[in-house]
């Protein structure tokens, strides 16, 4: 029992990096550019996607393919920033519209192009690892520790260099920041690029995990909006919490409970921390 | 303009159906209209007092369950199962709207946590299948009547719906508009655009927040009371996250600040879709191609065009 | 502003009729399809619609056929019910009112559950030919003489999910652990195979998911501790192959009994699984080699769509659709008309016909055809057994 | 005594913002406070008006404890809060402002009748024209009238401080609560001010301001406190605080005093 109980928390917690990642996009964005971008789920898809294509199609390595995927979806970023959430700046709902119809687009382009047949990619790492009698699948731990590692490289981006600073002051105050020379435009810019681009890292990751379908974006994005809710939006590492927090409620929940509810755990268990911390788990107040 | 053009409107509606021909054309119309009407109940808690509420396909859904299985399964009449149905919806807004607004949830965080009790709701209705019937969905067969001087007539046939759905419609406009003008619209327009001097000028936050969202989710469960009785079938995918951001999209399309925007949303995007004639992938795309326009061309809506900034009274 | 929003619809409306009444001068046959080609569970719709198409431009092409001395072409409306009741009693009643007098489709069954009402209507006007799994309560009621299952039936003496179940109870299953999506088919699969396997004497656990859930871990790891003798995961492809990885991966079981989804899993995991039992109406990469009809079809299909053929999808769905279409023809020539659909059903009903599958109805209009157990063994073994209904 | 602070304390975390602040305010007075920046004056007002809550404490309000009323509660009883910056509706016309400042009146008047006004309009016709009368009055009184159909966000600077005044005025406030009404306003506007708070007293309105500005508040005020570090250094008649050595130095530093 025990061991059934510690599996499924190493599980969970790795399920909610994935979350995480997302998550982290969201709050970036919703820091900076005052929009919840739901597209990231799409935009997450479309990096699975291209995985797929450059690892089975082009017979590309592993890494290059994640790593192409990552560049190609940060381009469809920019696009989409230059052309369409430029002119949403801080307008949460026109924003929210905007990703609403991206998405649309987004699912139905992939469906036309690849089909609605599932694509499940060769297995990147097969096997697991036998830990003190708990079985974890190599793949996932290294999924994982790949998250840990860029998630913590935002996090000291956002506090070690000029951009992240910068980008740190605008969140926390507009006009100040703007009258410390801050390039407003384009420091939104590059925020909700990087954001796309961690969304299509997370497809990347998920790719080697799960099977592929056009409409994968829309359960994670979900999850990532709770996780960020959760820990506080605005807080880097607490995205990744949040996402962990998340995806250990539901693993555990799903041992115990029916699985039928597995998406409620999580969200009772939002519910509770934000009626006695308004402001998130780790947010200040 | 912004008088005229409701009244015009709701008045040709009227005569419509003297040009209209198709079964399909009274059926879209008639969906715009049902949707429409959830459409302004949510700009009331929405545009008028500035809280995105993600419950309003909860309350929505919750009625039109209550509604079928009170009928079908305990027997009542439809017009006796209307009242615990709003009842109950008004309560559960109640409860949720009382714990949202006492633990000062704002904008973002209020969504979210909306959002998350109308998902705990559908998985409720999902799983509950002894009486809901789970993801099958319900039929609903009853036809109700309707009492007429000059007789009774059962609520059936194309045209008969089209004028109940528009009269749903009226019902919520004329309500959501009395309200507005009244002294309560003041309080809304005070909690919407500056919560701390509205309180210190006397105004209750607390019970202002809850009546507009407690009135908004009962007025979307009076039009999901008709709703299932309309198509004869009900299902979870009512209550999903979706149905409330296709309202959202429907309220930001037509525009925010006005009573009437919402209506031309929620009849054009519920058209929209029809109106497209392309391959399944296309039409989509398509129609995330028009909202993306619509909205960046016209951020405040298309009838924000029309409209003049929205004034307190 | 509603004015001329109503001068739109009512535009659209007319052209529409407009668009019809030319295709009546040329002698059409109107075949609309109801089927959700995109959202969340479209694979079903999707290659139906595909198959339909393929079958329809085939019998176009070829200069139509020949019904009473007259020739007709197809006129194919295929709409995208998006898996939406709304959106999709819309699309019917419009199908209805431009008198179409066959229509296929719906695969889901929330879909048929909410334009049924439309239809009984409609009743003796036209026929419904859709897999549905929902639509076999109303088969052969009063009421419902336009509907036409063309799925064959899980349950029953002849149904295929019943020889299945005795099927793996040779093999000396006592123990099965169902793991299905929470949806419309997931619902009424559960409560068929809760029966059939009560019947059979084997011990049935039922857990449930929402749809779009990847990560299964959990839920495998709490069926594990009740040690099934096999798993019977969900019915469409992109979860068969989370799970069976998973339950591999996690070491929470080996053995896969399922009766809707291919085998594409099962010879991925080759090595890893102990048995993979599929239901499969037809094993194409087998039956490429020794029919020709088959190979036509993938050679046809090939270069009508310009992609490789999805082996794993095509038996679900796209081949049956396509047959139907030939059969729906031949119905017609032997009734002798396009327009008496009581005729051209009775025909149907009445016939065996054998194209990529033999095909036949029973009384109450529901299909039966012939299809494959497919046994997949560690390594990849392959023993497929074909049982033939209409045979009988 | 129409109000009273007894040992008034609020403490943020570790710093003490205002330090057992004792003192009371009479019928029609107008009584000053003031001190330095950071000296606890703001602090004490939203203590007053309920948006803080002290630490510990008393606030009686005609004898009767207000401590942990809500904000619009005590609004409700007649003391209304000004903002030292504007606190406006944008996108609203003054006279919009001035239409959601009369709710309390409206309340007062017509109570639960007021739902009467959702069936019949005319029901509350009365009232809101004697609401209006007094809008007019008050948008007079704060030479606001001519700018009444102006945004909120075109007034200048000034303006905005009377609009906020004018909306208090509209919540008919037995104690008027203004946080540096003076500050940034034009030497004239200040002027004006004074008249407008000196008709204010006339209208029976007990007024409490705080300023830094030591002139405004000696032309006004009748009695005032002067605090520092949030204690009250010196309380009486103006004049003799004004005179106070101690406020003078914390005032003007020591190398003036």
């Amino acid at each position: 029992m025990i061991q059934l109980v510690i599996g499924q928390l190493l599980n969970g917690a790795i399920v909610g990096a994935l979350y995480g990642i997302v998550a982290l996009g969201i709050t970036l964005t919703f820091g900076i550019t005052g929009i919840v971008n739901f597209a990231l789920g799409a935009f997450m898809m479309l990096g699975a996607y291209f995985t797929w294509y450059g690892y089975e199609m082009m017979r590309l390595p592993y890494p290059v393919a994640v790593i192409g995927a990552v560049v190609l979806v940060g381009l469809f970023g920019l696009f989409a920033d230059r052309g369409l959430f430029r002119f949403t700046r801080n307008n949460l709902v026109n924003g929210l519209l905007v990703s609403i119809g991206l998405i649309s687009i987004i699912e139905a382009s992939v469906l036309l192009i690849w089909t609605s047949t599932p694509k499940d990619l060769t297995y990147v790492l097969p096997g697991s690892l036998r830990i003190g009698g708990i079985l974890l699948p190599k793949i996932k731990l290294a999924v994982f520790a790949v998250l840990l590692l860029v998630i913590g490289a935002t996090y000291l981006a956002l506090t070690r260099t000029w951009v992240g600073r910068a980008a740190f002051a605008y969140s926390q105050n507009p006009e100040a920041a703007a009258l410390m020379g801050v390039k407003t435009d384009r420091l939104q810019t590059v925020v909700t690029v990087y954001s796309t681009a961690l969304g299509g890292l997370g497809g990347a990751l998920y790719a080697s995990l799960y099977s592929l379908e056009p409409t994968l974006g829309a359960y994670y994005v979900l999850k990532a909006v709770e996780s960020a809710i959760l820990a506080g939006i605005g807080n880097t590492i607490g995205a990744l919490v949040g996402g962990i927090i998340i995806g250990i409620t539901e693993g555990i929940g799903s041992v115990f409970l029916p699985t039928a509810f597995r998406d409620g755990y999580g969200m009772v268990f939002l519910v509770l921390i934000l009626l006695f911390k308004p402001s998130g788990l780790l947010g200040s107040k | 303009m912004t008088r005229i053009i409701p009244i015009v409107a709701f008045a040709s509606a009227v005569v419509a159906p003297l040009l209209i021909r198709s079964d399909s054309t009274f059926a879209i119309i008639t969906f715009g209209f049902l949707l429409a009407a959830l459409a302004v109940s949510f700009n009331l808690i929405f545009g008028f007092t500035g809280q995105l509420s993600f419950f309003h396909a909860a309350a929505f859904g919750v009625a039109a369950y209550m509604t079928a299985i009170l009928v079908s399964d305990y027997g009542w009449s439809f017009w006796a199962a209307i009242v615990p149905a709003l009842l109950a919806v008004g309560l559960l807004a109640l409860a949720v709207g009382a714990i949202c607004f006492r633990f000062k949830l704002r904008e973002f965080y209020f969504a979210v946590v909306t959002m998350a009790f109308s998902e705990m709701i559908r998985l409720v209705v999902v799983n509950w299948n002894s009486v809901t019937n789970g993801t099958l969905g319900m039929t609903v067969t009853a036809q109700p009547t309707l009492w007429l001087p000059t007789g009774s007539i059962s609520l059936t046939g194309a045209r008969t719906w089209y004028y109940v759905a528009l009269l749903i419609l009226v019902a919520t406009y004329i309500i959501c508009h009395r309200v507005l003008a009244s002294w309560i619209g003041r309080c809304f327009a005070a909690i919407r655009l500056n919560e701390q001097l509205g309180e210190t000028l006397g105004v209750n936050i607390f019970m202002y927040k809850l009546l507009s969202f407690v009135l908004g989710s009962t007025l979307a469960g009076l039009t999901g009371c008709f709703y299932g009785f309309y198509t004869g079938f009900i299902e979870p995918q009512y209550l999903s996250i979706t149905q409330s951001l296709d309202i959202v999209a429907m309220v930001l399309l037509g525009g925010v600040n006005s009573l009437f925007g919402p209506v031309i949303g929620g009849m054009l995007l519920t058209a929209l879709p029809h109106a497209i004639n392309l391959t399944a992938e296309l039409r989509i795309i398509l129609y995330g191609a028009i909202l993306i326009f619509v909205i960046i061309v016209m951020p405040s809506g298309i009838f924000g065009l029309f409209s003049r900034p929205r004034h307190a009274v | 502003m509603s004015l001329c929003h109503l001068g739109r619809l009512l535009a659209g409306a007319a052209a529409l009729t407009i668009g019809l009444s030319t295709a009546q001068a040329q002698e059409m046959v109107k075949l609309g399809e109801l089927e959700a080609q995109t959202g969340a569970i479209n694979t079903y719709g999707w290659m139906s619609s595909q198959g339909t198409r393929l079958a329809v431009e085939e019998i176009n092409n070829a200069g139509g056929f020949e019904v009473a001395g007259k020739k007709y072409k197809f006129d194919l409306q295929q709409v995208d019910t998006r898996g939406e009741p709304r959106e999709a009693t819309v699309q019917f009643r419009k199908m209805m009112e431009d008198k179409v007098p066959f229509v296929f489709g719906p695969f889901l069954s929330n879909i048929f559950n909410a334009v049924r009402p439309i239809a009984e209507q409609n009743d003796g006007k036209f026929l419904l030919m859709g897999g549905a799994t929902s639509e076999h309560d109303y088969l052969g009621k009063p009421g419902s003489s336009y509907l036409i299952r063309t799925w064959n039936w899980d349950a029953g003496p002849d149904g295929f999910g019943t020889l299945m179940v005795q099927y793996i109870k040779k093999l000396g299953a006592k123990k099965v652990a169902m793991l299905f999506q929470n949806d419309a088919f997931g619902k009424v699969a559960v409560d068929i195979y809760k029966k059939i396997f009560a019947d059979a004497g084997i011990e049935l656990s039922v857990d449930m998911f929402e749809p779009g859930t990847k990560d299964f871990t959990s839920s495998l790891a709490k069926i594990a501790a009740s040690k099934p003798d096999y798993l019977f995961p969900g019915y469409t492809d992109a979860i068969l192959y989370d799970i069976v990885r998973q339950s591999l991966e996690g070491g929470y079981g080996a053995k896969f009994f399922i009766v809707r989804g291919s085998i594409g899993p099962a010879l991925k995991n080759k090595d890893q699984i102990d048995e993979y039992i599929a239901y499969v109406p037809k094993y194409f990469e087998q039956a490429e080699s020794t029919e020709p009809a088959v190979k036509k079809f993938i050679e046809s299909y090939k270069s009508f769509y310009k992609r490789d053929f999805p082996y794993d999808q095509a038996p679900l769905c796209s081949s049956s659709c396509y047959d139907h279409v030939y059969m729906l023809v031949e119905a017609m020539k032997k009734a002798g008309t396009v327009t008496d659909v009581a005729k051209i059903r009775e025909a149907l009903l009445g016939m065996r016909y054998s194209g990529l599958w033999n095909i036949k109805f029973d009384s109450t209009g529901e299909q039966v055809f012939s299809f494959n157990i497919v046994r997949v063994k560690k390594g990849g073994g392959i023993e497929v057994q074909s049982l033939d209904p209409t045979a009988k | 005594m129409l109000f009273e602070a007894r040992g008034l304390t609020k403490r943020f975390g570790g710093l003490t913002a205002v330090s057992d602040v004792t003192f009371d305010i009479g019928e029609g007075e107008i009584v000053g406070i003031f001190g330095p920046n950071g000296s606890g004056k703001t602090t004490t007002l939203s203590l007053i008006a309920g948006m803080l809550a002290p630490t510990s404490g008393e606030l009686l309000w005609n004898g009767q404890r207000i401590v942990g009323r809500r904000p619009f509660e005590i609004a409700g009883m007649g003391i209304i809060k000004t903002f030292q910056n504007p606190q406006l509706f944008p996108e609203l016309t003054v006279l919009d402002h001035m239409c959601i400042a009369s709710h309390l009146g409206f309340k007062r008047a017509l109570g639960m009748n007021r739902v009467k006004t959702l069936f019949w309009p005319y029901a509350g016709r009365a009232v809101e024209r004697g609401a209006e009368k007094k809008m007019d009055e008050m948008l007079a009184l704060c030479r606001l009238t001519e700018v009444s159909e102006e945004k909120a966000a075109a007034l200048s600077y000034g303006a905005e401080k009377m609009l906020g005044v004018a909306m208090a005025m509209m919540c008919d406030p037995k104690l008027l609560l203004l946080d540096e009404p003076a500050s940034g306003l034009g030497q004239e506007e200040i002027v004006n001010l004074e008249t407008v708070l000196r008709d204010l007293r006339a209208h029976g309105v007990t007024l409490c301001i705080i300023d830094h500005k030591v002139s405004f508040l000696g032309r006004l005020a009748d009695r005032s406190i002067a605090l520092a570090h949030g204690v009250v250094i010196a309380q009486g008649s103006t004049r003799d605080v004004l005179a106070n050595p101690d406020v003078v130095e914390a005032y003007l530093g020591r190398k003036h005093a």
